[in-house]
């Protein structure tokens, strides 16, 4: 059972996820951030719920829409938001942005734009785990259109065939950009594929974080415990369009309203309300110091210098020779 | 004559080749209820419906595999790849398939199959999405690279793209789709292989594609002002490559600048350059110079990738250079 | 029901496949066949099984392990073996080889030596039959450690997905190379990986031609009837290495010598015997018959010309341009 | 000194990196029981059993996938790809991550894996296993293509990029791995980005790697009885390449001829081409000749094979072109 703590913190990771994102929609806007900015809006519950099942030394991998995971990791949002302005101070310094952050001190390995594409990379750090017979694991999150990617089915039939600690979290929001889960799979109930690998599925609602906590903290032990690896279908929804410059014309209203309504975060914050967990001037408190972190980030970020034009060359490769371009 | 922008240039090829041949038909990431992530194929499902316009699973390979298979059967497949990013995923079956089967069966099948992609940076998309990487292409034979820089040249040479028995890469510029140019109402196809001069002159000749040409027409003004005359040789299609127009300018000239949005490193550059000191070494009044991407990654940070990406000031400079 | 004429059929194909192939090793081991040469031997039920299920107008696909595909699909034996020589008159005009046969007059589209390359282009294949709208399908081979590329993955979900006449027949031979399909495939049933895709699955004996053919005759039913893909499982043996360079070290005697008291050629002549459908007479004039088309494809491929020196640059398009090398 | 062959020298460097250090690891199709494709993994597996030496799918997008994942995990990987033509099916792994990743994470991860992987035809595999395309993998940033000619180049290049911190991309021949070579019994390293001159001469240059420095020496020897020294620099490695070796070559010699076995047009032989006549414009007496394969997917008969590929005979009439 979790603590009234850790339930607090819960909350507080998600809230912080919620707002920090709407202040980057905001900087969005006002051009401070570029290129593809994909909002994790609506899915707090399952970085949150997933990420903390974790020890602190696990690795965690990402997509391109890794805000969410970045933060619930524990990422500092000041290198986050100068990441995003890109910045000298990002967590990449500035060399990244939004899809490819990383916290390699977190053991979050970040942050790639290719869809499926981290998945074998997260199977790698299993291996890596199994390789030193250390007792960590590998969480992977990717979305449901990732699933028909080859190098997904790579992916699974490695994990289990040299049964390593790697648990796949299908954060299954219903679409991949415009496209609905069922033009996509072949069997859209994306959990059931684990059956091709001989390998556990099981399907939760991502809109609930202590749902989400639960089967993790579950499974975590399941596969810490060299079982090998699982899949976790975790339903849940994006409220914003696939990145920035989606309209999100192809999903109906009612559709959307409905999920809105299972939001996780109100839901959390009845739940420590009605449970005495937290009083309503707690949570109003929350969201000040929120307020506060996410105005800090901005500021932060807005005040940090660019990267200087010499740094264009930096980190092409660790090791340099006469010969290179500008060695 | 009326102005389109570049994406509804390619909006009308495809239209008209649909309607023309029922085995014309077009497959893709988000193309149909989602009009296509650029625009260019708004519309399209509308019309043809979802038999002829169909939406699949991000499965790059398979999309060209399946593409394959269906140009085999005699279709004409215009599968769309979102970005060339994704190319790379899907290199095994662009390569080692859809190049090369024509040759490896003698004969016995036709490839006519156009891949549409769109390739580029310049929007802070970083490292993994900002692909200029043509010269792969070209240099593995058993595919046309077909690269437009205006609407015009889009409609026409898509139209004939499709129409060809062979298969093709189409790339497009994600900086372009926006762009407007004259386009006529009438049917026009342009043939593949033949180049064009976008802007005449007499002192040096800037070879260049797709969006690089806006930027050396550009150059091209900035060194009119210095008394230069730069001609703007505008490839079109990489393979075939106009090889004629390409000597016979630099003949005149005697000067030349490729520029690229590539990386400069083994870049389509390199040959071009190579080629004319092979073919025009006596001729040559300097060394040819080449303008290109940095070879690094493309970063995030809109400072970085400024830097990192050509522009037609670094035109301008290194025709300059070799002019003056 | 089979008649008998069909029954002498099926074995006829299977000794000219089983008798060419040993020719074939003979010519590889004078050089006068170079390259990957993959040998079909001990696999020719399935094949033939299959093949003979079609109509002459389906599509059938391959890899680099094709003879038997192609014989049994009705090729030309001596335009086989031109090919394998190299010469001008073989299928491909020399172009291919053992690996990259085709013979598009009977549909079929060959021979493709990236492991696992052949899957969406067969299913691209049924896809123009669907799009057409007429009772046509398409059959596609691949062996066991074809299953765990990523592309056969995206094959299966696109197949499945928008319901395509596509039958996919493993032939699972227990190794890829010198790898056990136990060390290569977390699911070693390769047919249960059809329930991944929510596609049936069979698994059937691929030493018994007559099994195979049965089976094939429900399944292409089916598939013609508008079901949808399905995959088939052949479990099946190869009694030489992997290619001609291969000793196949990595197999147990007892292993080889328990797979050839399975061969499907000796099992279906003793059939055709006990049920009097076959004289030993009529089966050793069939013996004649094959070792004559043997002989004559053999010198048909040493009598034919190379492929002339200005053939280089032929077919690398159909459409020619002044500016191509050598146009 | 002892001479071995190419495919032993190459298991002894891996034997020696990973008897020194155990986060070396080895995986790949068939390389562990099987002994590997071209016998360079033999016994490794009954000296460091499965742990050290794994066998794989036949899933290259994975394989390359999942030694990036260990290295960024800090064990350093040497993962095997059967031959370069699968390298394609894994290319999205390699350019647009291991070449990536370190750059757009801000230098937080070093990518300490090495890709080996066998190149090149010759031996009538046709279309699709023949391939030479480490022009793609020179043209992407972000990986280190290393490319050895002989069996003392192989293993000391081969150590020194399993310790390097950054990927590289190691490409072996599959005509060279029976070649024999003196190879000391002691430990020796070669660093990166060091070409080498291996026969002096003063009349023309021939800048070449792997299987071609056998042809070129060839080549030269026959140059040789017509009075003509030409020189043969290998470069061994083409990221890092070692320019100045070339243009100190060229300056001297004041012609060249590079020879590749990969398609022509737009080959690593183009910008080698193309940065010598930026560099030495006016030291050069005649244009750079390039010896490359035919335009063509490699075709399976014997004579049209040959014809496709590049041989000491045409790098020869190259030289005798630019220097009578
Ligand atoms: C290989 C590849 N193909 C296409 C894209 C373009 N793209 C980016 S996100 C996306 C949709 C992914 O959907 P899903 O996996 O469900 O994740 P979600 O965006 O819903 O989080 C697509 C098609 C890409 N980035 N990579
Ligand atoms: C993509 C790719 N990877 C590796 C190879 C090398 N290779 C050729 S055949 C083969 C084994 C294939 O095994 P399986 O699919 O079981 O077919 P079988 O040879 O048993 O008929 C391998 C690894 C290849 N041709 N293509
Ligand atoms: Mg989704
Ligand atoms: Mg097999």
């Amino acid at each position: 059972m979790l603590t009234d703590t850790a339930k607090n913190r819960l909350y507080w990771q998600m809230l912080l996820i919620r707002r920090i994102e709407e202040r980057v929609a905001e900087m969005y806007g006002e051009q401070q951030i570029g290129g593809f900015t994909h909002l994790y809006i609506g899915q707090e519950a399952v970085a949150v719920g997933a990420i903390s099942a974790l020890n602190h030394d696990d690795y965690v991998i990402s997509t391109y829409r890794d805000h969410g995971h970045f933060l619930a990791r524990g990422g500092d949002p000041n290198r986050f938001m100068a990441e995003l302005f890109g910045r000298d101070t990002g967590i990449c310094r500035g060399k990244g942005g939004s899809m490819h952050l990383a916290d390699v001190d977190r053991y979050f390995y970040g942050g790639t734009g290719i869809v499926g594409g981290s998945m074998p990379i997260a199977v790698g750090l299993a291996l890596a785990c199994s390789y030193r017979e250390d007792d960590r694991l590998a969480l992977c999150f990717f979305g449901d259109g990732a699933t028909n990617q080859g190098v997904w089915h790579e992916a699974l039939n490695f994990a289990k065939l040299w049964n390593l600690p790697v648990i796949f979290v299908c954060e299954n929001n219903f679409y991949g950009i415009g496209t609905d889960v069922r033009f996509s799979s072949a069997l859209s109930e994306v959990y059931k594929k684990a059956s091709g690998y001989g390998m556990p599925g099981y399907r939760i609602n991502g809109m609930d974080v202590l749902e989400v906590r639960q089967l993790c903290d579950e499974v975590v032990k399941h596969v810490r415990a060299g079982n090998g690896p699982a899949l976790i279908e975790a339903r849940c929804y994006r409220y914003q369009g696939h990145s920035m410059t989606d309209p999100g014309r192809y999903r109906a209203r009612a559709e959307e309203d409905l999920w809105r309504k299972r939001d996780p975060i109100p839901r959390l914050a009845k739940l420590l309300i009605d449970e005495r967990i937290a009083t309503e001037e707690r949570l109003a408190e929350i969201d000040a110091e929120i307020e506060e972190i996410c105005e800090t980030a901005a500021e932060f970020a807005a005040s940090s210098p660019e990267p200087p034009a010499s740094a264009l060359y930096d980190y092409v490769f660790a090791e340099r020779y006469p010969s290179d371009p500008h060695a | 004559m009326r102005e389109i922008r570049y994406y509804e240039a390619l909006i009308e090829a495809m239209a008209e080749e649909m309607r023309r041949d029922e085995d014309v038909f077009l497959m893709g990431e988000d193309i149909g209820l989602f009009g296509g992530t650029f625009r260019a194929t708004e519309g399209l499902m509308a019309e043809f419906g979802s038999r002829r316009v169909r939406d699949t699973p991000i499965a790059e390979a398979g999309i060209i595999g399946l593409a394959l298979g269906a140009a085999f059967a005699g279709l004409r497949p215009v599968p769309e790849l979102m970005t060339i990013n994704f190319a790379i995923v899907a290199m095994d079956q662009i390569i080692n398939h859809v190049a090369k089967m024509g040759y490896m069966f003698g004969g016995q099948v036709k490839l006519p199959l156009t891949i549409r992609t769109a390739s580029g940076g310049g929007t802070q998309k970083a490292a993994q999405h900002s692909h200029s990487i043509e010269s792969w292409f070209v240099n593995a034979p058993g595919i046309r690279v077909v690269i437009p820089s205006t609407p015009y040249d889009a409609k026409g040479l898509l139209k004939t793209s499709i129409r060809s028995d062979d298969p093709v890469l189409f790339i497009e510029h994600e900086m372009l789709y926006s762009v407007k140019g004259p386009v006529p109402e009438e049917e026009y196809l342009i043939p593949l292989g033949q180049a064009e001069v976008k802007r005449a002159g007499s002192d040096v000749t800037i070879v260049c594609w797709s969006k690089m040409v806006i930027e050396a027409l550009a150059a091209a003004e900035q060194l009119g002002r210095e008394g230069i005359g730069a001609e703007v040789l505008d490839l079109r299609t990489l393979d075939p490559l106009d090889w004629e127009a390409v000597y016979d300018s630099v003949a005149r000239t005697r000067r030349c600048v490729v520029a690229e949005e590539g990386w400069r490193t083994v870049g389509v550059g390199a040959e071009i350059a190579a080629r004319i000191q092979e073919h025009l070494f006596h001729e040559l009044e300097a060394p040819v110079q080449r303008v290109a991407a940095a070879d690094v990654p493309l970063p995030y940070a809109k400072n970085l990738e400024q830097a990192a990406l050509p522009h037609a000031d670094d035109i301008f400079r290194a025709a300059l250079k070799i002019t003056t």
